[in-house]
């Protein structure tokens, strides 16, 4: 990039099932006020508003226009992005280009989601092409459990291991203040959970939340004269899969893998050797348990087929040596619009030592964010805390 | 700007009402094969990332870039899908490369009308606490915009029917449109009334299409070509969404992006340093504003520029010299539409419907209904 | 391989329909409740930008000041634009041909975006007076205003 | 006394959106052999010679366009599968398929790609496995219509036992 980018300032708002005291457009607001607050910035001083959202998700069509009196927008430059559930961390790509060019240097990046309003069932089996499985909607769990069962017949983990990446993550929500599934809940329970599509049950899943997360980037001069403790944003990598072939699910496939690729890009990049000792912290996307097992491989935290001793042994912890998703992840809070960059936001707060009750509890001077969705498709974002 | 972006290939498909044989991938496809094949360029080693531009409620497809992944060369590579006007993926993938990340970028827009009914679609655009379930749709808002600007400012329906006779003539020249002919300001207010005051014939026609377009650093750019056409400024801009927010013949956000965009591409005098304008004529009375939020003229003299044949293509601002949206392109694909126009007249090859030699071409595009968003982008030889 | 000629284009007919459930928030609540239970319209007033919006909304678009005082508006009003529809949608709730209007509501600085009914075409104008007619049953949204019509 | 829950209203919409899906050329061929001849037809990329399901215009790996046509056998190996407890659309009625039932991934003899279908057998972890031999069983050629659910399901081959190794699952069936 030809110029430092950083993050300035950012905000959430609590996330939960239900949100009937707001619209959509107020919803993402509470998230902005948050984030020009949380940066001591007016509305005024904003260069560019970038919203991103799926528009069928909520059966809107033109959301950015809709939600410019909430978003500041208005006579504002601005984009809409649309790009999955990676669609968060998508906006803060185009929000470090957009400062990057040198021709804006405070950038709003916005993302929500109120999936208590739209039709989530009818949209995901609309993720399907038309005359090829789109008649057998709902088969996404599906694919989530064939991960889980082809992970366990190629390298002998039990069903006990994805329920500790469960208990986990609802255990870490529950230091979270803005999480959504804060749950006091055992390995048993999670085992116990309703069983949806075998191996995957009811815990195993992400929950469907309201909420909306805005950052606020900058470039490198504004950071050090605002803000006193900038983020900076070292690297984006994205990679998307094709349509039909989703690998991912295979255990022991040979072809060359979206997250694998994405991570060996960004770590040339940075030059990283050994990902677990260069990162400090690590926000993934994990819309299932599995998935964070199998992210821990495709991250070079462990090799694979070792990624459920990472899991077994504690390291993942939020007092582990490899801390992942600290802040309850996905599986405890999941407003997929805003999932992507609730990654970022937390990763950013982990460094800034400012993520409260789900800190980490050692020094954060870099972090790694992925972001999922599409058909496997991957944004990583990499954060540090100073620019050496 | 000390770094340069240059457009430095298109390639279109030629527009259709419909085109059934093929799915909006294998459409997409056409512009990409294409423009690959006349820049030379090949995907894997040239081309760093692509964006896509189009509409999921249009594609009936949930993220509807997974359609487009194949052909776009999206397959563990970087894609991204700017939901909004074509122009805006020009401004977008411009941003990309002043920011450094990439040095070329494959930009693709595709709609495929025929396959839904615009009006369900674009009734999805109002939002739905207070609007939406009042039914209304582009077309309508539109109308109630042409309405207001007609009775503030004196415009008349013939100066409106006179855009149509304009561009479907200049359609007629331009091998890529569909609608066409040769039509009487008489012909076009004797078409059937849709919304009072837009008669059928002024409204731009349901369509099929895809274009592509490859952007690329200034180092990059004078690799593949010798001539490039720059892109020497851009901007974008929100209005108000509500349709009583505010006076709908007037153009706050296209007034401001158009402002910004001259700045930055230095154009002092738009009225005499521009050579040729392609904006979205969605309907036919949005040429007569928008050429006035363009600066062109003054505020409400969008008609009298018409009248004085300034805009006809051997005038002296040619407006829409290829037939605009009104000789048929998709939505969505509109904006990009304009702009591979714009850069076929810098570079003298848009053949019949050249307007002569093209130093500035100005690009206008929006999204939303009543032009809630605007974009403008400025191309130029140098 | 068989040559493509063979196959004739083939189409699917499909829909995708999702049931939407959209919630008005605090704010908006206020006014369907208002609308509904009391036949009053409300639009909220910025103290910054000194202007009345309709619909009512929580940020001011111009200052992005928070909004909160609610006051009530019109019901009378002023035609800023019109037309005539005369094509059906499934979408729409009424029949073709209608008409829509921009209605400026007495004590509002923007305009609400309804039917105009109960008057001839031809003697609609801009900067006619209109009311509004209220729906006999009414359910908390929009078309509890049936629609407006002449003074 | 408990304190009285604010109303708040929502507004109900339905967003229905009619659509004519061009299958597209690729697309339309392997429909009108599905229905017409009973065949399934996949494509070859010509530079990495990978055989995908369903045909389509570009093989996404090498950018080129996809030109050869492969005949694929009626018979194929279960590379994946899942019991589901959740209701799926059954694609052969369009009804929901009453869970529990297996939901397979069988990559076709000849084929690089996968086919992900309904398996006709017993929810029970003992009678399927990775590994299994599965064949494709059509709707009748009268009742096709020129679509996946022409495919009915994979039914296993006879006369197999699942092999030693994978008995080792606890089945969670009751």
């Amino acid at each position: 990039m030809k110029r430092n980018v950083a993050i300035i300032g950012g905000g959430q708002t609590y996330h939960a099932a239900r949100r009937h005291d707001v619209n959509q457009v107020e919803m993402t607001n509470e998230a902005i006020r948050r984030a020009l607050d949380d940066a001591q910035m007016t509305i005024d001083e904003i260069d560019a508003v970038l919203v991103s959202n799926m528009e069928f998700f909520e059966g809107t069509h033109m959301t950015d226009c809709w939600m410019v009196d909430g978003s500041g927008a208005y006579g504002k430059p601005g984009l809409k992005i649309t790009t999955g559930g990676t669609v968060g961390a998508t906006t803060v790509c185009a929000g470090a280009h957009h400062v990057a060019s040198g021709l804006f240097d405070k950038v709003l990046c916005v993302a929500f989601e109120k999936q208590e309003e739209g039709d989530t069932g009818a949209i995901l089996s609309g993720v399907a092409h038309p005359l090829w499985g789109r008649s057998m909607a709902g088969a996404a769990v599906g694919y989530f459990a064939m991960m889980g069962s082809s992970y366990m017949a190629a390298w002998g983990a039990k069903e006990e291991h994805s329920a500790m990446v469960a208990v986990k993550a609802r255990q870490n929500a529950r230091k979270n203040k803005y999480a959504h599934l804060k749950l006091d809940i055992t390995i048993e329970d999670a085992l116990n959970s309703r069983m949806l599509s075998w191996p995957i049950r009811m815990l195993d899943m992400c929950p469907a939340s309201n909420g909306a997360c805005a950052m606020i980037l900058a470039d490198e001069k504004t950071a050090k004269d605002r803000c006193k403790k900038p983020v900076w944003i070292r690297a984006m990598e994205t990679a998307h899969n094709e349509q039909f072939e989703l690998d991912w699910r295979d255990a022991k496939t040979k072809r060359p893998i979206f997250s694998k690729v994405c991570a060996s890009r960004i770590y040339k990049k940075l030059g990283v050797k050994n990902p677990a000792k260069y990162f400090d912290v690590f926000e993934i996307y994990e819309p299932a348990t599995w998935t964070e097992i199998v992210w821990y491989e495709d991250l070079g935290l462990c090799k694979p087929g070792e990624g459920f001793r990472l899991i077994e042994k504690g390291m993942t912890n939020i007092d582990g040596p490899i801390p992942v998703n600290p802040s309850g992840g996905v599986l405890s809070t999941n407003c997929i619009g805003a999932s992507a960059m609730l990654r970022v936001w937390e990763a950013a707060l982990q460094i800034r030592g400012d993520a409260g009750g789900h800190q980490v509890p050692k020094d954060v001077n870099r972090a790694l964010t992925t972001a999922y969705g599409g058909t496997n498709w991957a944004v990583m974002t990499a954060l540090s805390k100073t620019l050496d | 700007m000390s770094d340069r972006v240059a457009i430095v290939g298109i390639a279109q498909t030629k527009f259709a009402s419909k085109r059934a044989e093929v799915s909006y991938g294998e459409l997409s496809y056409e512009v990409i094969e294409q423009v690959l094949k006349d820049t030379g360029l090949v995907m894997e080693r040239d081309i760093d990332n692509s964006i896509s531009c189009s509409h999921d409620i249009w594609d009936g497809q949930t993220i509807s870039d997974i359609g487009i992944t194949d052909v776009i060369g999206g397959h563990l590579r970087n894609e991204e899908k700017v939901a909004m006007d074509g122009t805006n993926m020009v401004l977008y993938g411009a941003i990309g490369i002043l920011s450094g990340e990439f040095e070329c970028s494959l930009l693709m827009a595709h709609t495929k009308m025929s396959q839904t009914n615009r009006n369900i679609v674009n009734n999805d655009a109002f939002d739905p606490i207070y609007s939406r379930l009042l039914g209304f749709d582009y077309t309508s808002a539109a109308a109630l915009q042409a309405k207001r600007y007609m009775y503030k400012y004196g415009i008349t329906q013939e100066q409106c029917a006179k855009v149509v006779s304009k561009n479907l003539a200049n359609a007629r020249l331009n091998p890529s449109a569909h609608n066409m002919g040769e039509y009487s300001v008489g012909d076009v207010l004797s078409s059937p009334v849709v919304a009072s005051p837009i008669h059928e014939l002024e409204i731009a026609p349901d369509t099929d299409g895809a274009v592509a377009m490859i952007l690329a650093s200034e180092k990059k750019a004078k690799e593949i070509t010798d001539n490039p056409v720059w892109i020497l400024g851009f901007s974008n801009c929100y209005d108000a969404h509500y349709l009583g927010d505010r006076d709908l013949a007037d153009y706050m956000s296209l007034h401001k992006a158009a402002r910004k965009a001259y700045n930055m591409a230095g154009v002092k005098n738009p009225r005499r340093e521009i050579d040729v304008v392609e904006l979205c004529d969605a309907f036919s009375y949005q040429e007569l504003l928008w050429s006035e939020g363009l600066g062109l003229c003054g505020q409400g003299e969008g008609g009298r520029l018409l009248d004085s044949g300034a805009t006809a293509l051997k005038g002296k601002i040619p407006i829409n010299p290829s037939g605009g949206l009104l000789s048929g392109v998709p939505e969505n694909v509109a904006g990009l539409n304009r702009a591979a126009e714009a850069y076929l007249q810098v570079k003298g090859e848009a053949g019949e419907h050249q307007v002569g030699d093209v130093r500035i071409a100005v690009v206008q595009g929006h999204s939303g209904f009543c032009g809630q968003h605007h974009c403008v982008v400025v191309l130029g030889k140098e | 391989m068989t040559e493509d000629k063979a196959y004739e284009p083939f189409e699917v007919d499909q829909h995708i329909t999702a049931n939407s459930t959209y919630y008005a928030g605090d704010m908006g609540s206020r006014f369907y409740i208002a609308l509904r239970d009391k036949r009053k319209i409300l639009g909220v007033r910025c103290p910054k930008c000194n202007k009345v919006y309709w619909p009512p909304r929580s940020t001011c678009g111009i200052c992005f000041s928070k909004l909160s005082e609610m006051v009530e508006i019109g019901p009378c009003g002023t035609l800023e634009t019109f037309t005539l529809v005369t094509y059906s949608e499934p979408v729409h709730p009424r029949k073709a041909p209608f008409i829509y209007g921009i209605v400026k509501l007495d004590g509002a600085d923007t305009g609400m975006a309804h039917f105009i009914d109960e008057v001839d075409f031809s003697k609609i104008h801009i900067g006619m007076r209109v009311r509004p007619v209220f729906a006999k049953e009414r359910k908390g949204n929009i078309l509890d205003i049936q629609y407006f019509k002449p003074i | 006394m408990a304190k009285k829950e604010k109303e708040l209203i929502s507004v109900p919409i339905t967003v229905d959106v009619p659509y004519r899906f061009a299958a597209g050329k690729y697309m339309t061929k392997f429909l009108m052999e599905l229905k017409n001849n009973g065949k399934i037809l996949a494509i070859k990329c010509p530079k990495c010679g990978r055989v995908q399901l369903p045909p389509r215009i570009v093989c996404a790996a090498c950018h080129v366009k996809n030109d050869e046509w492969v005949e694929l056998s009626n018979e194929g190996t279960l590379v994946g599968f899942t019991i589901m407890y959740i209701p799926l659309t059954d694609p052969t009625t369009g009804k929901p398929h009453k869970p529990p039932f297996v939901y397979g991934s069988v990559r076709l003899d000849g084929a690089t790609s996968v086919l992900d279908h309904l398996v006709n057998i017993e929810p029970t972890m003992d009678k399927v496995w990775v590994g299994m031999r599965c064949k494709v069983v059509l709707r009748p050629q009268k009742d096709r219509i020129g679509d996946l659910s022409d495919i009915r399901y994979l039914e296993p081959l006879p006369g197999q036992k699942k092999p030693r190794e994978q008995r080792s699952y606890k089945d969670k069936e009751q």
